[in-house]
C-alpha cells in the first residue's frame, strides 16, 4: 500500500509491502525491514527498523491530522492513500489559510498585529501569559492575516485559533 | 528530636525532603494545593493536608495557614524547600513563634542576606571582592552619573530589595543614564515598594559559580565546593555541574574561605550559597547569597556522599557539624540537567497536561528526582519543572556522557520536555571545552531535532494498521465506555467524591 | 577498540552492559527471543536481533547463532552478562575463534574454574585455606568413609564439575554416608555427565563472604572489596551488600591479598569474584571463583565510583588497570536487594504477568538496575528478577533506612513482588545486628503483612463506586473496543505484522 | 451505605456515609474521613484516609470477587450491600467445597494426594513446575481432597482448578 505523508513544509512517499512475513517499507528511495509493537496496549508503540528500535506515540487529533511524538520532537502530518497518480499528491500539497493555534490555555496581555497586516515568517503576533511566563506567539509563515480572533486581556483555551494567516 | 516534618512546597522538591526525613524515622507531611491533590510529593507522603486553592498566593504562600496546618497535624518542624516561602524572613520568624522549628537559617540572617546592598556592604567589610560600584543608594540622577563615571561604563543598576531581574538595567553609555536610572527607580518602587537604586560594573559575560556552605549554630562553616552555573535561559540556571571547570584549587580555597568569612559574619547558620560571578582572569565578586536550599544541590551531594538535607535537619536540631574542612574530599564529577515540561520546537512554551507514557532513567551513576509519574496531569499554575536529572562520572567527560545516555533514555510522552535542548547544549563544541559565561545560552544556536522522516515512517505504519480496522472512528485513540469517560471527569474535577456513598 | 558490542543476555544485566557500552560510545546490540521482543533492553538497544524461541535452550544458549548475530551485525565484541552462557568456556573460545572479543576471563581460566577439585588444588598450592577435604576425587564408599572420619562428621559430598547444589549431600553421621555417596555419585553424573565426588568438612552455618577481583592481561590484579552474601534461599542470594558487617580491615586485606594469588596462579584475567565460607572465628576457607560479572557487582560500583563493566571492557580490549590497590578506597556502605516476581504470600511462587501500574523508587542514593516498564508483561521463561534496587549510605544503618525507603516507593501492579518480604528481612533484629549466615533464611519466621483492615476499606470505597454505575458490567475493567482487543490478541501475538500493509 | 466484606477467614462491616460534602467510613467501630482518585483513569487509585494516602489497584475476577492489591500484598474479597440482616452476613460466611488453583502456568511434577483423602492446611499436595522452579501446592485448609482434576505430568494454565477439598 501506498502513503502519501504530508507536513507543514513538504511530505513523503511511503509504500509498505509484505515481504517474506515480515513488512518492508520504502520511504524516499530507501527500504527497511520493519515491524511495529505496541508497549502500552494503547498509542504508545516501538517500531523496529531494521532492527533499531524507535519508540513513539501516534495520536489521531480530531483535526484529521495525526501527530507522532518521539521523546525529543513531535511532529504534526497528514496522511492520504495514495492511488499513484500525482494529482492527489498535489492535493495534499496545496495550502489553504493557515490557522495559528494557542499552545496552551493563557492570557492575552497583547496583540501586536491586525487583519490586512502583512507578516513575515518568526514575527511576533501577540504575547500570551500562561504558567507565570509571557511568551511570545509567532508567525509560522509569511503572508497577510487574514483574521484575528482575540483581542488583549482576553483567555483562550489550549488549541483555540487565534488568528489566520493567509 | 524531630519527629514530625511539615514540607511547605511542592513537586519534586517536597518529596526530596521527605525521603530524608523517612531516612532519618521522621514523619513527611506534605501539603497540596487544589491542583495537586494527586501529585507525587502528596501520594508518596505519610500524611498530606490540603492548603488552598491552586493558585500560589492563596496555597503554597499562605503563611498562616501553613503554620496553622503544622499546628493541627502535630509536626514539629517546617521545611520550606526553595522556592515560595524559602527566603522569606518573615515567614521563618513565624515559624518560631509558633514553637516550631524552622529548617533554614536565622530569619535576621535572611533579612540581612535579602537586602543585597546591606549584604554588598557586609561583604566588603570582611574583605570579600564585590562588583567595583556604590556603596550607598542613589538618590539623584548627577550622583549616579558621577559614581558611574568613576568605575566606568558599561554600569548596571540594581535594586536594593531586588531580585529576579526587576529594576536591573544595563546603561552603556552617559547620556543613556537618566532614563535608565528613572525607570528602574520606578520599577523597583512598584515591585518591592522601595526605590533604593544602587551602581555596579557591568561584567561582560561572567561566569556564574557558587559555593555552598553549611554552617551550625555555634560558628562551625564549612564551604563544601563550588557549582558552575553559567548555562542559563531567562536568569534561570538550567544546567549545573561541580566543579567548576574553569577552578582551581587555589581559588576554590580562596572563594569557600570568602564564603566561610561573609556568612560567620552575618550569623548565619544552615545550608547555603554564596553566589559569585567570575572573570575571565578567574576574579571572584560577591554577588548575592541564595539563604535556603538550592534546586542544584545535588551536584554537590553526588560528589560527597553527603545529604545537605539531612545536614540541614541535623543543625537545626541544635546539634554541630559532624566533619570539618578537612574532612571534605569530593569525588570525581556531576553534572545536572532540569527537566521541564516546555516545547524546544515552539519557543519553550510551557507543555502542561497528562503523561500518557512515562519511563525514567535509572541505572549506574543517574539521580533523578523526580515528581511525577505516569499517568499524572502536569498542573499549569506552577513552574513547569518535572525532574532533575544528575549524571556523575569520574571526570567531566564521563559524566556528560551518563547525562547524555540519561536523556536518551528518558521518555515522556503527553507533553513535550526539552531533553532535546540539553543533548544540544551537552554536546555544543563550546560547551563540551568547558568555554562558557551567563551568556552562553544567547548566543547558542538551537534548532530543534527534525524527526520527519522517522516520524513520516511510524506515522504510515500506524495508518497502515489503522486502516485495516473499518469499523474504528477516526477519533484519539479508542472509543471509551461511558464509565471511563465519567472516570475522567471525576478525576478532573478532583475526585469520586461525587457519586460515592 | 571496541566500536559495536553484543550483549548475549536479557533483562537488566543486558541493559546494565549497554549502558556502559553507550557511555563508551560503542554501539549496544541486544538479542532477544520471541518472548523478549517488547523488553526492556530490547527497545533501548541501539539495534536488536532475534535469536530464536522462548527456551532458553534454543535462544539465549544457542551459541552458534549468537555468534553469527554478532557477526551479521558487525559486532566486534561479546559481553555474556551473569548466567546463560556466561561461565561456558566453549562459548569463550568459539567467540574468539569467530574472530571477536570476549569480554571475560580466558577460556583456559574458566575451565579450570569450572572444575571445582582442580580450583580447590590450585588454591591448596597457593597457600589460600580451603575447607578441610579430601584432596582427589573419591572412587569408593569405603574410601570416603575414611577420610570423613580423618575430617570429622559432619562432611559435605560434592560433585567436582558441580554447581547450582545438583550432587551435593550433606551427611551427619557414618551409617549414612554409604547410601548417601551413591546418590551424589548418580546425580553428578546425571547432571555434568562426570560422576566425581569428593568429600569437605561441613561448615554449620558459616557466612557467604566474596572478594571482588579485576585483573589485566599484564598480571597486575586488584581487589575491590568484599560482598557479604549470606542471605539466600534456595542457594539464590536475594540480598548483598559490603562491606560485610564482620570483616575488619585486617581480615579484609587477607581476604583479598589470598584472592588476588589464586587469580594470579589461574593466569585468570577481567573481572571475577573468589568465594569464601567463613566462619565464627573470621577464618575464611575457598568456595569457588564465579569467573564472570555478578548480579551483586553494584554495591562494590556505589562505594568505589567505578564502573566494572567499563573496567572489564578496557581490560578485553587489552588496556592495562589504570589504578592499582592503593587507589582503591570505598566509601560509605551499599546494599542490595533483588526484586523478584514472586508472590510472598504464596509460597514465593513466580509470579508472571502484565504490569498495569509501575513506579519505581528513585531520588538521592538510591540506584536502580531495571528491566522492566509499565506495560510490560513479564514472561514465564526465565528467571523472574526484575530489577535490583541499591541503596547507599554513610553506614550500614543509612543504607539500611535508605533501602526500605526506597522499598516503601516501590510501586508495582498486575504482578505480585516480594518487597513484603525484603522489607521483613531488614526489619529483623538479628539482621539489622549484623548476626546473620547462609542458613539464616531457613530459620527465619515470615509471615506475609496482613492488609485486610486496608483492603476492606480500599474495597468498599471502590464497590460503592461501582454500584453507583448500574449500566456499568462486572467484568475486569472497562469495556473494551473491539480495537482494544484485537490489539492486545496481536500484541500478545508478538506484534501487528498480520494486519500490516 | 452498609457493605459487607467477606475474606476467606472472616469479614468486615463497613459504613459509607456523606459528611458535609466529604465521605466518613466505618470500619470496625473507628471512623475515618477518605476519599479516592484515581491515578491512572482506570483502576489504580490512591485513597487518602484521614490524609494518609493508600495506594492500591483493585481488579473485579470473573468470578464475583474484588481484588484488592497494595504493592506488598493481595486480598481477594467479595463483597455484598448489606441491608441490615445478619442472615446476610452469616450466609456470605458459609463455606461450600475449596477449590484450590493453579496460581501459574507450568507443568504437574508429582501428585501426592488422592481422591477421599483426608489432608491438613498446609500440607503438600501436588508440586508444580513453572520459571525453572518446582513449587509444592499446599492445602489451603483442613478437608477432604474431592475432586483431583490433574495428572503427573500435565500442563495446567494459570487458574485452573487442580483439587477441591471439602
Amino acid at each position: 500500500m501506498k502513503y502519501w505523508v504530508e507536513f507543514e513544509d513538504g511530505g513523503f512517499e511511503v509504500s509498505i509491502i509484505d515481504e517474506n512475513g515480515s513488512k518492508r517499507i520504502f520511504l524516499n528511495g530507501e527500504s527497511s525491514e520493519v515491524e511495529l509493537l505496541s508497549l502500552d496496549g494503547k498509542n504508545t508503540y516501538v517500531a523496529f527498523v531494521d532492527g533499531r528500535p524507535l519508540i513513539f506515540q501516534a495520536n489521531f487529533k480530531s483535526n484529521g491530522t495525526l501527530e507522532i511524538s518521539f521523546p525529543d520532537r513531535t511532529h504534526e502530518m497528514t496522511i492520504v492513500k495514495s492511488i499513484g497518480r500525482s494529482g492527489e499528491r498535489r492535493k495534499a500539497e496545496q495550502k489553504g489559510p493557515r490557522k495559528v493555534k494557542s499552545p496552551m490555555s493563557g492570557l492575552i496581555v497583547d496583540v501586536m498585529t491586525e487583519i490586512g497586516r502583512e507578516v513575515k515568517k518568526g514575527e511576533a503576533l501577540l504575547v500570551l501569559e500562561a504558567m507565570k511566563m509571557r511568551n511570545e506567539i509567532k508567525a509560522p509563515r509569511d503572508g497577510v492575516v487574514k483574521e484575528l480572533k482575540v483581542s488583549k486581556g482576553q483567555t483562550v483555551e489550549a488549541g483555540a485559533v487565534l488568528l489566520t494567516i493567509e | 528530636m524531630i519527629q514530625r516534618l511539615l514540607v511547605a512546597n511542592r513537586g519534586e522538591i517536597s518529596l526530596r525532603i521527605g525521603r530524608t526525613a523517612r531516612d532519618l524515622g521522621i514523619e513527611y507531611i506534605a501539603i497540596y494545593s487544589d491542583a495537586d491533590k494527586n501529585a507525587l510529593h502528596v501520594i508518596l507522603s505519610d500524611r498530606a493536608y490540603r492548603v488552598g486553592p491552586p493558585e500560589s498566593e492563596r496555597s503554597y504562600l499562605n503563611m498562616d495557614r501553613i503554620i496553622s496546618i503544622a499546628k493541627e497535624a502535630g509536626a514539629d518542624a517546617i521545611h520550606p524547600g526553595y522556592g515560595f516561602l524559602s527566603e522569606n524572613a518573615e515567614f521563618a520568624q513565624k515559624v518560631i513563634e509558633a514553637g516550631l522549628i524552622f529548617i533554614g537559617p536565622p530569619p535576621e540572617a535572611m533579612r540581612l542576606m535579602g537586602d543585597k546592598l546591606q549584604a554588598r556592604k557586609l561583604a566588603q567589610k570582611v574583605g570579600v571582592p564585590t562588583v567595583p560600584g556604590s556603596k550607598e543608594g542613589i538618590s539623584t540622577v548627577e550622583e549616579g552619573i558621577e559614581i558611574a563615571r568613576e568605575i566606568g561604563f558599561p554600569v548596571l543598576l540594581k535594586a536594593a530589595m531586588g531580585g529576579g531581574g526587576k529594576g536591573m538595567r544595563v546603561v552603556r553609555e552617559e547620556q543613556e543614564f537618566a532614563s535608565a536610572f528613572k525607570l528602574a527607580q520606578a520599577e523597583a518602587l512598584g515591585a518591592f515598594g522601595d526605590p533604593t537604586i544602587y551602581i555596579e560594573k557591568f561584567i561582560e559575560n561572567p561566569r556564574h559559580v557558587e559555593m555552598q556552605i553549611i554552617a551550625d549554630k555555634y560558628g562551625n562553616v564549612v564551604y563544601l565546593g563550588e557549582r558552575e552555573c553559567s548555562i542559563q535561559r531567562r536568569h534561570q540556571k538550567i544546567i549545573e555541574e561541580s566543579p567548576s571547570p574553569i577552578m582551581t584549587p587555589e581559588k576554590r580555597k580562596e572563594m569557600g574561605e570568602a564564603a566561610v568569612e561573609l556568612i560567620k559574619a552575618a550569623g548565619y547558620y544552615n545550608a547555603g550559597t554564596v553566589e559569585f560571578l567570575v572573570d575571565n582572569d578567574l576574579n571572584f565578586y560577591f554577588l548575592e547569597v541564595n539563604a535556603r536550599l538550592q534546586v542544584e544541590h545535588p551536584v554537590t551531594e553526588v560528589r560527597l556522599g553527603m545529604d545537605l538535607v539531612k545536614e540541614q535537619i541535623r543543625v537545626a536540631e541544635g546539634e554541630k557539624l559532624s566533619f570539618t574542612q578537612k574532612d571534605i574530599e569530593p569525588r570525581g564529577w556531576a553534572i545536572e540537567a532540569r527537566i521541564y515540561a516546555e516545547d524546544p520546537a515552539n519557543n519553550f512554551f510551557p507543555s502542561p497536561g497528562k503523561i500518557t507514557f512515562l519511563r525514567e532513567p535509572n541505572g549506574p551513576y543517574i539521580r533523578v528526582d523526580s515528581g511525577i509519574y505516569q499517568g499524572y496531569e502536569v498542573p499549569i499554575y506552577y513552574d513547569p519543572m518535572l525532574s532533575k536529572l544528575i549524571a556523575w562520572g569520574e571526570d567531566r567527560e564521563e559524566a556528560l556522557n551518563r547525562l547524555e545516555r540519561a536523556l536518551n533514555e528518558y521518555i515522556v510522552f503527553g507533553i513535550q520536555t526539552a531533553i532535546d535542548f540539553h543533548k544540544k547544549i551537552i554536546n555544543d563544541e563550546r560547551f563540551r571545552r568547558g568555554d562558557i559565561h551567563t551568556g552562553f545560552l544567547n548566543e547558542f544556536h538551537y534548532s530543534p531535532v527534525e524527526r520527519k522522516k522517522e516520524a513520516a515512517l511510524a506515522g504510515s505504519l500506524v495508518f497502515s494498521i489503522r486502516s485495516a480496522m473499518p469499523s474504528e472512528p477516526k477519533g484519539e485513540c479508542l472509543k471509551e465506555s461511558k464509565w471511563k469517560i465519567i472516570g475522567r471527569e471525576l478525576a478532573l474535577k478532583g475526585g469520586f467524591d461525587e457519586i460515592l456513598g
